[in-house]
């Protein structure tokens, strides 16, 4: 016979100002199988704590109800408690009277009697749970890092660090990201490449970090401690142990007229290359499509000249298979790169670019040396024209959110435009500047006061050539909306920052999930801002949202930090709260028939196919199996079942169905 | 097919070929175009900066007269009652209290749920598929395509084509054969209101679009309203003026090029009224090769 | 005779719904208490058959409601009832069930007010079409009351 | 007939199958499910448009298996319920021969589930002309009506369960109305429990039911309960264009999702 103990909590006047908890506690104590029933003031105080053990302890109860706040505030708290006075913390159920009743209902009659039939249906309820241990499962100290730009490699260095293996999956030839591709870096102007690299090195040397560069994710199953990932190790052609990265291929390659992506198409590479000097590996891949070997069966020059005959034609892309504790996304962002203000003549005129293609033009390492000259003749622009929030915060013709980062960029290319071409005058039109951040304000402040940059508050309607000049039309509203209209040399878009190519289905791989632009969804906005829903896969950089480098960098410490964090355990206790097909005896075996219906709607491919044979090995019957390490209890399978063979604990057929009973008959 | 029809004050007056051509053009292609009975002025352009309710009204009792008619369908020629007939339609759905008071204002049921056409969208639901095999003379001409402003803003009311570089009206010229060139003031101010008050801005603002498409070798301008025609046309001495050069671009309605393409008189589409002379060059050839958008950028000079 | 008073059971999930309904609470917006609420790890878990029961029972409405497509804690499950849903309204619709007795909703746990709203609605609905005497009349209520206690 | 008959002989002789499930005769010029297992028995085998029981029922019984390797003379909705038994693991592919009839009326015989829906494809399967006045016919009343309509209907339904029995998608071994706890189904026949019955049936069976009408010809009270799974068949076409036993590799349509499934009716 059940024997229940109810506890009501006034939560102090939370609950008692609306509901009367006395009444509650008396009508609930006449309900059949409550053998305690008590009102106080605070049941999540230290003595209201107490009440509880002392009550389960005295009255050796079999369940109890404590009805107070929302159990997804104190549930927690009373089952531990429970745990600690004997009781299972499972035969422990909250009815929640503050925020689904006393704080959104006036104080009447009512209030009080639907309190009383929340209490009564958890009452009815508690009697059907049944005592259940936690799930150990244990965890693979191996964290996969998912792209090497910078906040990649602050990811992996720092878990490196901490003792534990790190494996990162780079999908180009060389890890760096968008950073590598940066001339200088704002708010200090100092070089990209050299604050980069001797990290990206850090990387490839480091015992503990496994880097597979040119390389995809190819499938992800398991859960939180207990990941199997494949990578794809996409066919390099080189082998890399022989490869010396002499680099002599790469010279020798027929094929030289291939718009490099490095370059933003601003320069060229061979078939066979490193996308650029400082690359890590520092060893050539060749690029099929464009290799003449590959597209005309003959040429094979690289192999020829390879002085360690590293060239490998044949070779093949290779699926590896890894165990993973914890995951790290670091696959940064994009920037729009489309005509997608026709009226920008963005792909139309050469001489209308890109902040990246601006970046390559100003670096020390890009096609031009590090001399501003525009693409279409190569003349030195006199008046460049940078257009901040092309596509950004325009709900009209592109996206509605600000992409953070371009206002900073924007000031700085003005800055090192203005460095480079002392006697050129830069135009920045823009709608607010946005300069948050130490030293950022001060950095505008700086282009425009120190470095002349003309700042023009207003957009741009128009770009279009005329005799040889960009004519860009715009209005300036702080002189209460004159039309402007500047005859330019060249124009820089500052495009709005994107989520990657690929990030949607990424994300889907990985059941993580991702907003409205593709860019993937954090925990909580901001109290778990590195975490995602998905237990055991963390956040860092731009893949979560644009950011510039410092957030990046901090954003993935923070995750390398959540990493060793869940690595300091050897095991894992998960809630019980999952499903199972049920068993029974021969010639049964289980009422399940073994359709396999349920196989499809599991999201963790939990559910797996057991094979019942005779003692000589003849099959018997197959049945629905559920793997209570990759269950995480979402109950899609129970409902769908229709021989009702599979239940879930914590919220099993008989417990719900006494619900809906026991919260429509009031006796 | 019968369709709604509201004309406004210009086509009864300064636009008449506007109508005319438009007339002629609906009936090559069997359609019946049911004039709004006792319509009133929409509005345009001074109501909206002197009363709100009525700017209102004024479009309300016009969409409430096409109801009461069972008119679905309201093509709008002009491009200012398109716009002040389209936001009309807009404000009294976006606000149900807004909606009644007018229904008073006006005394007149009101749903405001028929279709407002500006000429452009007419072409593009009834004619477009069916003009190809109707085409018997190309209107093989270099052509601006002129949309002004009213046409396509505000975007997020009217819905219609891209507000900074709209291409519709291309369109339907490329589907007659002809060759619209890209040029940079298809959405540029003609000077609208200010013909009367203003010249002098309207003869600047209006010189500089002609300028401007004459420079892309433009061989005629292609319009969508009458107000841009009106600037563009009848303003053309003063624009000239200003210029100082001797433009005689000619400028016609989108529906004159559609009537011409499907063999139609230049009487049956009022083409004589005018005031630049309509006198058509042929494209050329083999013309300027319009060189391809390129994305790729040639940086041999780069390296040099 | 006293004003009726309808009986509203819903069914949402934990992750979002319920969570919401918890925001409703802490930002003080009042709504009707004619709902109670039963909890679910997700909304792929509400069996058709529990609807049957409310409804048997004496439920006048249901709401059944959990996260926005996407927002699924367990990625899936919502589109999985999504489904279920359909076919079910479709099966009870040509079985003459009245389906403005059920209100399917996505109240994600940021939308307290339209928890609120969904209820309130939902309560006005439920008032307008007055007691579900059909269902009820055939589950014969009274006599089964008597069954229930102490199951 | 003859065809038939000769096609077992030879399927019984080589030692191919040890069963033929087929139609024989039975009293009064009906006929009856027969299962041979000896070549000389194949003359009882018989095939005319009395022979509606839809055999696909006894595949995967056990008390049938037990015999060894089986062939079935399969009209279009025994081929159909194969297909969809064979995407739900109840019979595997090349474990049955069906013995069917081409559109020519060609004995056939079809050894794998490709050979099967390739057949199947060749008929078009829909609901009869009737079975769609009948549809169109309830859908037209007014909301109450149907609930009259249908409750009147169910009122005569004694829970004999004959429609289960006769149904081959119905072949869990434990159906969810013998669940006691929780009790989902009242056991006693009352308009609400019968209620619940059908609509949990017609639930269970939506994207499964290959509309083979046994379940009504079954019920001895003649409830149309076919029309409420083949009003299901209607509507989940229309929404997910989805058609049960048409493929034996198909997913269900009940455990599957599209992200641009209608969702009109949620607010």
């Amino acid at each position: 016979m059940a024997r229940i103990g109810v506890f009501i909590c006034h939560c102090g006047e939370n609950i008692s100002a609306t509901v009367d908890c006395h009444k509650v506690a008396g009508v609930t104590a006449e309900l059949p199988g409550v053998v305690h029933s008590v009102d106080y003031k605070y049941m999540c105080s230290d003595p209201g704590q107490t009440m509880i053990k002392e009550a389960i302890k005295e009255k050796n109860l079999t369940g109890v109800v404590v009805a107070a706040c929302s159990p997804r505030m104190h549930e927690p708290t009373f089952r531990k408690a429970c745990s600690e006075a004997g009781l299972n913390p499972y035969l422990c159920e909250m009815s929640n009277l503050r925020e689904h009743c006393s704080w959104v209902h006036p104080k009447e009659e009512v209030t009080t009697e639907k309190a009383i039939d929340l209490v009564r249906t958890l009452v009815e309820k508690v009697k059907k749970n049944t005592p259940l241990l936690p799930i150990r499962v244990p965890v693979t100290k191996t964290a996969l890092v998912i792209g090497g730009g910078v906040a990649g490699i602050q990811a992996s260095l720092d878990i490196a660090n901490t003792g534990h293996k790190v494996i990162m999956v780079e999908r180009e030839p060389s890890i760096g990201g968008h950073m590598s591709q940066l001339s200088e870096t704002f708010p200090t102007l100092d070089c990209s490449q050299c604050i980069l690299t001797p990290r990206m090195v850090e990387v490839a040397q480091h015992s503990n970090i496994t880097l597979y560069s040119y390389s995809e994710i190819e499938a992800v199953e398991g859960f939180i401690g207990n990941f199997k990932v494949k990578i794809r190790k996409k066919a390099k052609c080189v082998d890399e142990k022989l490869c010396t990265g002499c680099g002599l291929c790469t010279t020798k390659c027929p094929q030289k007229k291939i718009l490099s992506e490095f370059e933003q198409g601003l320069g060229f590479r061979p078939a066979i290359y490193v996308p650029f000097p400082q690359a890590v590996p520092n060893k050539p891949v060749i690029d099929k499509p464009n290799c003449t070997y590959f597209q005309k069966g003959k040429c094979k020059v690289c192999e020829i000249v390879c002085p360690t005959k590293a060239i490998r034609f044949d070779q093949q892309d290779e699926i590896i298979e890894v165990e993973i504790g914890a995951i790290v996304m670091a696959t940064g962002f994009n920037i729009l790169k489309t005509d997608f203000f026709p009226e920008y003549g963005y792909g139309k005129y050469k001489d209308v670019i890109d902040g990246l293609q601006f970046e390559r033009l100003a670096s020390a390492s890009g096609p031009t040396l590090g001399e501003i000259k525009r693409p279409s003749d190569g003349k030195v622009p006199e008046k460049v024209v940078f257009i901040a929030c092309a596509g950004s915060r325009d709900p009209a013709k592109g996206l509605e959110y600000c992409s953070k980062i371009c206002c900073m960029y924007t000031a700085k290319h003005a800055m090192l435009y203005k460095h480079k071409v002392h006697h050129g005058t830069p135009y920045v039109f823009y709608m607010d500047i946005r300069a948050g951040g130490k030293m950022y304000e001060e950095f505008v402040r700086r282009a425009i006061e120190e470095d002349h940059a003309q700042y023009i508050r207003g957009r741009v309607s128009r770009i279009y050539e005329k005799n040889g000049k960009l004519i860009v039309k715009g209005a300036d509203t702080l002189m209460n909306a004159r039309p402007v209209e500047i005859e330019a040399d060249m124009v820089v878009l500052a495009t709005a920052g994107v989520a990657n190519e690929g990030a949607e289905e990424l994300a889907q791989k990985f059941h993580i999930s991702y907003d409205a632009y593709k860019f993937f969804a954090e925990a909580h906005p901001k109290l778990r801002p590195v975490e995602t829903n998905t237990a055991g896969i963390f956040l860092a950089g731009a893949c979560q949202a644009p950011k510039d480098i410092p957030d990046s960098v901090a954003m993935a410490s923070g995750a390398a930090s959540k990493v060793a964090a869940l690595f300091s355990n050897d095991e894992l206790t998960r809630e019980p709260l999952i499903a199972e097909v049920n068993r029974c005896a021969p010639p049964l075996f289980s009422t399940c028939t073994g359709c396999f219906l349920c196989q499809s709607v599991c999201p963790y491919n939990a559910i797996e196919r057991e094979q019942i044979n005779d003692r000589n090995g003849n099959l018997i019957k197959e049945l629905s199996k559920i793997n209570p390490g990759l269950c995480q209890g979402c109950g899609t399978c129970v409902a769908l079942c229709k021989s009702k063979s599979i239940d879930i604990f914590g919220y099993t057929n008989s417990q719900v169905h006494t619900e809906v009973m026991a919260l429509l008959n009031e006796y | 097919m019968k369709i709604g029809f509201y004309p406004g004050c210009s086509m009864k007056g300064g636009s008449r070929e506007y109508k005319e051509s438009m007339a002629a053009v609906a009936g090559a292609f069997g359609i019946e175009l049911i004039e709004v009975p006792d319509w009133n002025c929409c509005g345009a352009t001074a109501a909206h900066n002197l009363n709100k309710e009525l700017s209102l009204a004024l479009p309300a009792r016009i969409l409430a007269l096409a109801e009461r008619e069972g008119l679905s369908d309201i093509v709008v020629p002009c491009a200012a009652c398109y716009n002040r007939l389209t936001v009309t339609k807009h404000e009294l759905n976006e606000n149900e209290e807004l909606k009644n008071k007018i229904a008073s204002i006006i005394g007149m049921e009101i749903k405001a749920d028929s279709g407002i056409l500006n000429i452009i969208q007419f072409i593009e639901k009834y004619i477009l598929d069916k003009i190809e095999a109707k085409v018997i003379r190309p209107f093989n001409h270099l052509t601006a395509c002129y949309y002004g402003c009213l046409l396509v803003r505000p975007h997020n009311i009217l819905k219609f084509d891209r507000p900074e570089n709209p291409m519709t009206m291309d369109n339907v010229i490329r589907k007659i054969g002809g060759t619209p060139i890209d040029w940079a003031f298809k959405v540029e101010c003609c000077g609208a209101g200010l013909s009367i008050s203003r010249t002098d801005l309207v003869a600047k603002l209006s010189g500089k679009i002609v300028e401007d498409a004459t420079d892309r070798g433009a061989q005629v301008i292609v319009v969508a309203c009458p107000m841009c025609h009106l600037n563009l046309d009848m303003r053309r001495p003063e624009s000239n003026k200003y210029l100082r050069k001797n433009l005689d671009v000619p400028v016609i309605y989108i529906t004159q090029a559609l009537g011409l393409a499907i063999g139609l008189s230049e009487k049956e589409l009022g083409l004589q009224r005018h005031y630049v002379p309509v006198v058509l060059k042929e494209k050329p050839a083999d013309p300027e090769p319009v060189k391809p958008a390129k994305k790729v950028l040639q940086t041999q000079e780069l390296e040099a | 005779m006293s004003e009726f008073k309808p009986k509203i059971v819903a069914f949402v999930c934990n992750w979002c719904t319920y969570a919401g309904a918890d925001l409703t609470g802490t930002s003080r917006i009042k709504y009707a208490s004619n709902v109670k609420i039963i909890r679910f790890p997700c909304t792929g878990r509400i069996d058709f058959m529990l609807l049957m029961k409310a409804f048997e029972n004496g439920a006048d409405g249901i709401i059944v409601s959990g996260c926005h497509p996407n927002d699924c804690h367990y990625s899936t499950g919502n589109f999985h009832a999504r489904r279920r849903w359909m076919v079910f309204r479709h099966l009870l619709d040509f079985t003459g069930v009245d389906l403005r007795r059920i209100t399917f909703s996505w109240v994600s746990a940021a939308e307290g007010a339209k928890w609120a709203d969904i209820v309130n609605s939902t309560v006005d609905i439920i008032k307008k079409l007055g007691p579900y005497t059909n269902y009820h009349s055939i589950a014969r209520l009274k006599e089964k009351e008597a069954e229930h206690v102490g199951n | 007939m003859l065809e038939i008959r000769q096609k077992a002989k030879e399927l019984l002789e080589s030692g191919k199958v040890k069963v033929v499930i087929g139609y024989g005769k039975s009293t009064n010029n009906t006929t009856r499910a027969v299962f041979i297992r000896k070549p000389e028995d194949a003359e009882k085998l018989v095939l005319d448009e009395s022979c509606v029981q839809n055999l696909a029922l006894y595949l995967y019984k056990h008390e049938v298996k037990h015999f060894g390797k089986e062939a079935v003379v399969a009209s279009l909705p025994v081929l159909r319920s194969m297909l969809q038994l064979g995407a739900e693991n109840q019979i595997k592919d090349q474990e049955v021969i069906a013995i069917a009839l081409t559109p020519e009326k060609k004995v056939v015989e079809l050894s794998t589930f490709a050979e099967i829906e390739k057949h199947v494809s060749l008929f078009k399967h829909d609901l009869t002309a009737e079975e769609k006045q009948l549809l169109k016919k309830i859908n037209a009343m007014t909301l109450e009506d149907r609930w009259e309509y249908w409750n009147k209907e169910f009122s005569k339904c004694f829970k004999c369960y004959a429609c289960r029995q006769s149904c081959p998608m119905c072949y869990c071994p434990r159906c969810a109305a013998e669940v006691n706890n929780p009790q989902w189904i009242p056991v006693a026949p009352h308009q609400h429990g019968n209620l619940e019955w059908h609509l949990m049936r017609a639930m269970h069976l939506a994207g499964r039911c290959i509309n083979c009408g046994d379940c009504a010809k079954a019920c001895p009270v003649n409830i149309p309960l076919n029309l409420l799974t083949y009003q299901l068949i209607e509507e989940i076409n229309n929404e997910f264009k989805y058609t049960a036993g048409t493929s034996a590799s198909q997913n269900y349509v009940l455990s599957t999702w599209k992200l641009e499934d209608k969702e009109s009716f949620i607010r």
